[in-house]
């Protein structure tokens, strides 16, 4: 896969079109991991519509991304920076091969007082 | 090989009629937006889509065209009142009857597009060109004797 | 005489079709009319009456007859004449086959009408007897045979054969073409039907109608009779009966814009039309009366005059099968025909 | 049957010795049992040749938009179907409710001679009814039919055995409204490929002569000038033998009835060619009642068609083909 | 035999750039019946006007064609030019090869062939044009105003100077609008109250307005300089004649707890009101779902005490009808609804406000006198927060996909006040852009920043918490790249503006066209903005379209400009393009007259001669040409074609049909 296709193939994962934001800022106001990014979430979008992918590839922000949603809830324009972040995460995971998480090595290691949506997002994040 | 070489050169005869006070007007603003569509669709004004009798749109077939459209304002819009209403009434059962008749359903269409809606008077056209290009000639409704070029 | 087996009759028609048209009665959607052969099409000789008549092979129902094409300002006749293929007109009944002679009457007089002679001469007909007549069958009345059709071929239809007999050398020529598929034999059977036919002839419902009074020197009589306002009553000036009759000959000539011009075309008229012969200052016929009673004073007194008495109705009877209402030149002539009918 | 007929022949005299009415519609006698004639009576000595049989299909309503012109009341005997169409012709004011004096009739189903011959009858001399039974004598021998196997073909979907409109009524038996479901063929049609129903309708229009008999029969059809007659409409035609005349006259003239055709199937009898033209009228019927409500032309004199009317809430033209994804 | 012109316009390189007009001008030459053919840089100019007026004059034209842009542009233009050199107007037809063709085409070849298929389509039309002249109406020398906010009042007050009369319908019992209930006006902060109610005044007192409080337009018909309105003046339960607006009654009045709408419900008045104290009429209302009489039958006190004998609590609605001439639209706005926007906490928290609502805490007639307190405790708010662009350039569909242009400004005029009457009072104020066009109105805004200090943070909120009686207002700083919270006493919400929802009805009343947002469609964005599509319909104010108050008074009176032009004339010239029978095919069967939207048609039984000396009397359609709009309903309707529409007959549109497939 060359740079471009690279990039096409992560808008085309993240199913948003960068173009539409307005740059307000919401989803980094609204995000609860926003402290934990290097990449903050309103940056996602603007780095994807400059074409910054080796920013993007070698953030440590798609791992502390909680997938919660709540930036794609929020945004006023339709623009889904959760997406964006997934995607970048799919393909950095995809270039590393196979390594993720299968389900049934969860159970051993799964704490009662984790949330459930830790779990489905932390699920969607490593098995990709 | 030949058959589909053939197919995609083919490009439809597309008769739009546009009512004056809101689909016209949404083609003159894609003109002025410069949102293209293709050139093979040509537009006739009518005061309003109520005034297109079904007689124009089989005189249009007749004449060869392989696609219909009619545009008009959006219904509770009109600009007289209720004209609309009555397009709307009376091309759903047009339709539906040629249809029936068995025209290709997708040969025939109607449209809402108010004046402010240049992008998407561009955008249906677009998809109207596309789907009749693929559904190719209009065969069943046309007076083949237009076209004698004896 | 000579017969053909009738399950041969399909390959017989497909050998004729390799050389000429064939012009025969096909079923289509439950009605048989004359049609042009195809393979895989349904004839059916077994009909006693099509809907149309076999007209259509001489007189079509619309026929080009040129065209103007256009090129700016610039104008160009042209020639669209198709109508010098060979056929052959197959299974004609005795009654449409006299109709022929009455349209020849009208078409070939001068001014000849070359569209109707050209395919009139380029037509081997081959005719077909009765067997079957049904109760508005009234042929024998204008002295027709139906037992014994003329034509240039003749032929008769049984359960299991087709016999075929030549009058013309354009019949001989036709069997001839067909000779693979004869035989001799067939001149009892033939006989035979003939004779049984004959007698449910004479027993026809219609059979004793009186026409005397139809004559030219009855015409403003019979044109002033008050009975035609009842007659007309029901009729709802429809082109029925015009458009199934055998010798109805009115046409039109209308002008089609075509994309580079304008094609000139005949069409079948009927009398019975309301804009029928309109002219520049309206109809020459007002009522539905009047018109009414064009169709039949022209079939039973105009045409006799000017054609040696000859009726133009051949008793065919479609019209009075087909009419909406059951109005029919039956019920004309017993009203104003003569003292027999009374 | 007789009874009614001799009922009617009596009320058709009082009416017109009391010089109630000034004239009678009804049938009069053909050359044979099954050729009745539409007729018009004016005297007590006319009615002699007055008939009521099981071949009284016509519908006489038509004839009222120029009989009634005349002078004095017009009495007119309607079988239940036909009722509809004169309701429709006083909703378009074609004919004056107040001319009129309505006698509404018995009809068990009117009977088609053209099926009997399709049935392999021909030269018919006799028809005799026994009820249920129909007994034709030919000069080829004796053929029995129950009334269902030669009911016309309208006659089988009877929509209704009430009369809309009416001033008296001769009605001796409980009449039973028809068997077969109207929209059944409509649905066979629609269940079809397009490809399917271009087929059969290519078919059954090439028969076509364009006799104009649907058009002239029909009571919807009542133009002062028809458009195809009408040169200045651009689309007058007679020929009928280029594929698209055929399509286009019997589009327009479907259109043009449509929320005002009452669904008597006169077209379907009239015509010489046997197209199921009636299927053409009922497919808007049937569309108008899924689309904007049960509606049924003649029931009301008065009020607007589902053409002339409208909802707010109508669903789009696009709707129609929703759910019939192929 | 016809002789037909075609003029080929550039139109600059607006046409010329993608369609090779020569080739079209000379193509057409050899069309039948083409007798001139010419092409020019701008028709619609002096010089091409000409060009056509001599070829009309020179050549014998009976008929011309101008392939050029949009006939909604130009029509006009070149009807007149035919006109003037004795050319009948109707006989000029518009081939629109610019928004049709040029501009959305971009390969030469297929756009000048597309052009010359569109002037043969209008040449196949106009061989088939009549001559058609104009019918004259009368025009009814009075307006109307819907809506009496600032737009409707300026309006009013300009039309009524000119001379006519005019109506003001209102349906609230005071006419002001949201003016009325702001506190100070950017960008000059002018006390709001003061400069409008003298404009009320003036409108109560001019001999020619009538104001129609707390009524509605229920019905409209007819067309330009003919509306006829039917008005509900809705039952106020107080005879306006007498009510001396002594406000005794309020003081009685033991029902007290009604939400005060004047105030944004931030307090209470009581069920028999005068909405404020500036009210015009001042003249008091009976809120009948709040009042005690209403709901138990007993009571009556306003009643007992009303001197003037004014309460009338089986007043019922009433009805006028009037005729107009033209009408004025000016049904102004409202802000948007918040239930989308949880995430701002508006409906959990008191303290989070609307903006108009801070205009009312702010006001000296509001709840609090123009003391600053917070709603929920009465507590001086010492951090006040304020969030732009709360609903508005939201394309989630949450709100709405527009700017509503008021609010940087309002937000800097709030922030600059609180800093102004309470120093110690620290602001800061969220935004995505800051929008400031307009003459001083940037200075308005840099002056909040650089001289009260108010920190405008670039960003926008996440979400508002509470979290131990403090709001937290999470956002983002996008300058600093940084996520900030800030503990506010206050969070003031900019929120988003839409049309007054009744605009809708009053559209439809009209039969204006409204877009997809309730705003009013005007006539063209550029050059007819204040004209509604439909004729003698003005739009003033935000009805039409987001706009600030010195917008809305620059509108509303050229809306004022434009009555006053209409009324002035003594006659309207009536579109001749209308419906018109051919009696010898009528056949009377009223299905057109079902159809007719305008009550056009009625039915005339007339004589017509059977040839032979008979004759027959027919009911037959028949047309008023000045009430019919030639909209072509009827022409369908009619089976036997007996209707046709002029200007857009059956024929012409077949021909037009034909020309366009022909290949």
């Amino acid at each position: 896969m060359t740079r471009e296709e690279r990039l096409e193939n992560i808008s085309t994962l993240s199913g948003t079109d960068v173009k539409k934001c307005m740059k307000c800022g919401k989803c980094s106001g609204r995000c609860p991991a926003f402290k934990e990014m290097d990449i903050k979430p309103h940056q996602f979008v603007s780095l994807l519509a400059q074409g910054k992918l080796e920013k993007l590839l070698e953030c440590e922000a798609i791992w502390s991304c909680l997938s919660c949603m709540a930036c794609v809830e929020r945004c006023p324009r339709g623009v889904a920076p959760a997406a964006v972040v997934e995607a970048v995460r799919d393909t950095v995971v995809r270039m590393q091969g196979k390594n993720g998480i299968k389900a049934e090595d969860i159970p051993p290691i799964v704490d009662e007082l984790i949330p459930q949506q830790l779990l489905v997002s932390a699920y969607r994040k490593y098995n990709k | 090989m030949q058959e589909v070489t053939e197919k995609k050169e083919f490009t439809p005869n597309i008769v739009a009629f546009c009512c004056n006070w809101c689909s016209y007007a949404g083609a003159d603003l894609a003109g002025s937006s410069r949102l293209t569509y293709p050139a093979n669709v040509k537009i006739i004004r009518v005061p309003c889509s109520c005034r297109v009798n079904p007689t124009f749109v089989l005189k249009a077939f007749q004449q060869g065209a392989d696609g219909v459209i009619l545009c008009g304002c959006h219904p509770g819009d009109c600009h007289y009142v209720t004209g609309n209403y009555y397009t709307r009434r009376r091309m759903a059962l047009l339709f539906s009857f040629l249809n029936y008749m068995g025209i290709e359903k997708e040969r025939t269409r109607v449209e809402w597009v108010s004046a402010a809606e240049g992008a998407k008077f561009s955008e249906v056209m677009n998809d109207f060109v596309k789907t009749v290009t693929a559904l190719g000639e209009n065969k069943r409704l046309t007076d083949l004797r237009v076209k004698e070029g004896k | 005489m000579l017969r053909i087996a009738k399950e041969k009759l399909n390959a017989l028609y497909a050998k004729i079709n390799e050389s000429m048209g064939l012009f025969i009665p096909v079923k289509r959607a439950g009605e048989v009319n004359y049609e042009i052969w195809k393979e895989g099409k349904e004839v059916s000789l077994e009909t006693l009456k099509t809907v149309k008549s076999p007209k259509n092979m001489f007189f079509p129902s619309t026929e080009n007859m040129m065209k103007f094409k256009t090129e700016g300002k610039a104008l160009e006749i042209v020639d669209v004449r198709d109508e010098k293929k060979p056929f052959v007109l197959f299974g004609v009944k005795a009654c449409d086959y006299k109709a022929i002679e009455v349209l020849d009457k009208v078409f070939l007089a001068d001014p000849v009408d070359t569209f109707y002679q050209a395919r009139r001469e380029a037509t081997t007909i081959v005719t077909l007897a009765c067997s079957r007549p049904e109760e508005s069958c009234f042929c024998g009345v204008f002295g027709i045979d139906a037992t014994s059709p003329l034509g240039d071929a003749t032929s008769w239809l049984d359960e299991s054969y087709l016999y075929v007999q030549a009058n013309t050398e354009k019949g001989e020529a036709l069997i001839a073409l067909i000779k693979e598929f004869v035989e001799e034999g067939g001149d009892a059977e033939v006989k035979a039907q003939q004779e049984k036919t004959t007698e449910i002839l004479k027993k026809l419902p219609f059979a004793q109608l009186d026409l005397s009074r139809f004559k030219p020197e009855n015409l403003n009589e019979l044109f002033e009779a008050p009975q035609w306002e009842e007659l007309s009553e029901a009729c709802l000036g429809c082109g029925t009966c015009t458009f199934v009759c055998p010798t109805c000959q009115c046409f039109d000539i209308r002008d089609f814009k075509t994309h580079d011009g304008v094609i000139r075309y005949r069409c079948w008229d009927s009398c019975m039309y309301s804009d029928f012969t309109l002219m520049a200052h309206g109809n020459s016929r007002t009522t539905q009366m009047q018109r009414f009673r064009q169709r039949f004073m022209h079939k039973l007194v105009y045409y006799p005059s000017q054609n040696d008495g000859l009726y133009s109705c051949v008793g065919c009877g479609r019209c009075v099968n087909k009419c909406p209402q059951n109005l029919n030149i039956v019920k004309v002539i017993k009203t104003l025909g003569g003292k027999k009918n009374d | 049957m007789r009874d009614i007929e001799l009922k009617m022949i009596e009320r058709a005299k009082a009416l017109l010795e009391s010089g109630e009415v000034a004239r009678v519609v009804g049938w009069k006698k053909g050359e044979f049992y099954f050729d009745p004639m539409p007729a018009v009576f004016e005297t007590v000595e006319e009615l002699n040749d007055f008939v009521y049989n099981s071949f009284c299909g016509a519908n006489l309503s038509k004839y009222l938009i120029k009989v009634s012109k005349n002078p004095g009341k017009t009495a007119i005997f309607l079988k239940p179907c036909d009722s509809f169409s004169l309701n429709q012709l006083f909703k378009e004011h074609r004919v004056i409710r107040e001319n009129i004096y309505v006698i509404a009739i018995e009809c068990q189903g009117k009977l088609s001679v053209e099926k009997m011959k399709k049935l392999g009858v021909s030269a018919i001399t006799e028809v005799n009814e026994n009820g249920e039974e129909i007994v034709v004598s030919s000069l080829y021998g004796e053929t029995k039919f129950s009334r269902d196997e030669v009911l016309l073909g309208k006659c089988e979907t009877c929509k209704s055995k009430v009369h809309q409109v009416k001033d008296e009524e001769i009605i001796l038996r409980e009449m039973q409204a028809g068997k077969k479901d109207r929209f059944e063929d409509v649905e066979k049609l629609e269940a079809m490929s397009e490809e399917e129903r271009f087929t059969f309708w290519r078919e059954q229009l090439s028969k076509c002569i364009r006799c104009n008999a649907c058009r002239n029969v029909c009571p919807a059809c009542s133009c002062m000038k028809c458009v195809f007659d009408n040169p200045a409409s651009g689309i007058a035609a007679k020929a009928n033998d280029d594929k698209f005349e055929e399509q286009l006259f019997h589009i327009i003239r479907a259109f043009h009835v449509a929320g005002r055709c009452t669904d008597c199937g006169e077209c379907s009898r009239v015509c010489p060619q046997g197209i199921p033209l009636h299927l053409l009228n009922r497919k808007f019927i049937k569309d108008i009642d899924g689309l904007y409500g049960e509606y049924q032309a003649g029931e009301t004199a008065e009020g607007k068609t589902p053409l002339t009317s409208y909802n707010e809430e109508d669903g789009e033209p696009s709707d129609v083909f929703k759910g019939e994804e192929k | 035999m016809q002789r037909i012109g075609v003029f080929i316009c550039w139109c600059g390189s607006n046409i010329a750039a993608t369609v090779d007009v020569k080739k079209v001008a000379e193509t057409i030459k050899a069309e039948p019946g083409v007798v001139f053919s010419d092409n020019y840089q701008y028709m619609c100019s002096e010089n091409g006007q000409q060009l056509i007026k001599n070829a009309i004059k020179e050549h014998n034209l009976t008929g011309i064609v101008v392939g050029a842009c949009s006939p909604r542009m130009h029509e006009a233009t070149f009807r007149k030019a035919a006109e003037a050199a004795g050319l009948n107007p109707y006989m000029v037809e518009i081939a629109n090869i610019r928004e049709h063709c040029s501009w959305i085409h971009k390969d030469m070849d297929e756009a000048t062939e597309k052009a010359i298929v569109l002037v043969r389509t209008a040449i196949a039309k106009v061989k088939l044009n009549a001559p058609l002249t104009a019918g004259e109406s009368p025009v009814e020398k009075r307006a109307l105003v819907i809506g009496g906010g600032i737009a409707g009042i300026q309006a009013a007050l300009d039309i009524a100077d000119a001379g006519f009369q005019v109506d003001i319908v209102e349906k609230n019992a005071t006419i002001g609008g949201r003016m009325a209930q702001l506190d100070k006006t950017f960008p000059t902060l002018d006390c709001s109250a003061c400069i409008l109610t003298p404009k009320m005044v003036d409108c109560a007192q001019h001999e020619n307005i009538d104001i129609l409080s707390y009524s509605e337009v229920e019905e409209v018909k007819g067309f330009v300089g003919n509306f006829n309105v039917k008005i509900r003046r809705k039952a106020r339960f107080v005879d306006e004649t007498k009510c001396t607006g002594c406000k005794i009654c309020m003081e009685k009045c033991p029902s007290k707890k009604g939400l005060n709408e004047f105030n944004m419900n931030l307090d209470t008045r009581p069920a028999i009101h005068i909405p404020f104290a500036q009210a015009i009429p001042n003249v008091a209302v009976i809120d009948s779902t709040q009042c005690i009489k209403f709901k138990t039958g007993k009571c009556g006190i306003c009643q007992k005490f009303c001197e003037a004998g004014a309460i009338d609590y089986e007043q019922k609605d009433t009805f006028i009808e009037r005729k107009y001439g033209a009408i004025v639209v000016a049904t102004g706005f409202k802000p948007i609804a918040l239930d989308n926007f949880n995430e701002f906490g508006y409906a959990d928290n008191k303290d989070v406000i609307t903006s108009l609502e801070l205009e009312r805490l702010m006001n000296a007639a509001g709840p609090t006198n123009g003391v600053l307190l917070r709603p929920s405790d009465g507590e001086h708010p010492k951090v006040v927060t304020f969030i732009q662009c709360v609903g508005s350039r939201d394309t989630s569909g949450c709100g709405k996909p527009y700017c509503s242009k008021i609010c940087c400004m309002y937000t800097a005029k709030h922030a600059m006040m609180i800093r102004e009457k309470y120093p110690d009072t620290e602001v800061h104020v969220f935004y995505i852009d800051i929008r400031t066009p307009g003459k001083n109105y940037d200075e308005f805004y840099r002056r909040a920043v650089e001289q009260y200090d108010v920190d405008y943070i670039k960003g926008m909120v996440g979400k508002v918490y509470n979290e131990n009686g403090k709001l937290m207002v999470q956002g983002s700083n996008l300058i600093d790249n940084e996520q900030v919270t800030i503990a506010s006493d206050l969070v003031v919400l900019a929120t988003a503006i839409e049309p007054e929802p009744s605009v809708r009805k009053i559209a439809t009343l009209l039969t204006a066209s409204i877009d997809t947002n309730n705003f009013l469609t005007e006539s063209h964005a550029k050059l007819r903005p204040v004209e509604s599509p439909t004729a003698g319909v003005y739009l003033a104010g935000v009805c039409q379209g987001p706009k600030d108050i010195p917008e809305t008074v620059s509108q509303a009176s050229a809306c004022a400009a434009k009555v006053i032009g209409l009324l002035a004339k003594s006659k309207l010239k009536t579109n001749p393009c209308v419906a018109t029978p051919d009696e010898a095919m009528c056949n009377g069967c009223s299905q057109c007259a079902n159809v007719c939207a305008y009550g056009a048609i009625t039915y005339v039984e007339k004589e017509f001669r059977l040839g032979g000396g008979k004759t027959e009397v027919r009911r037959v359609a028949s047309v008023n040409p000045a009430v019919c709009q030639g909209c072509g309903a009827c022409t369908v309707t009619c089976p036997s074609g007996a209707m046709d529409l002029r200007g857009f007959s059956s024929k012409q549109i077949m021909s037009e049909v034909e020309a366009i497939c022909k290949k």
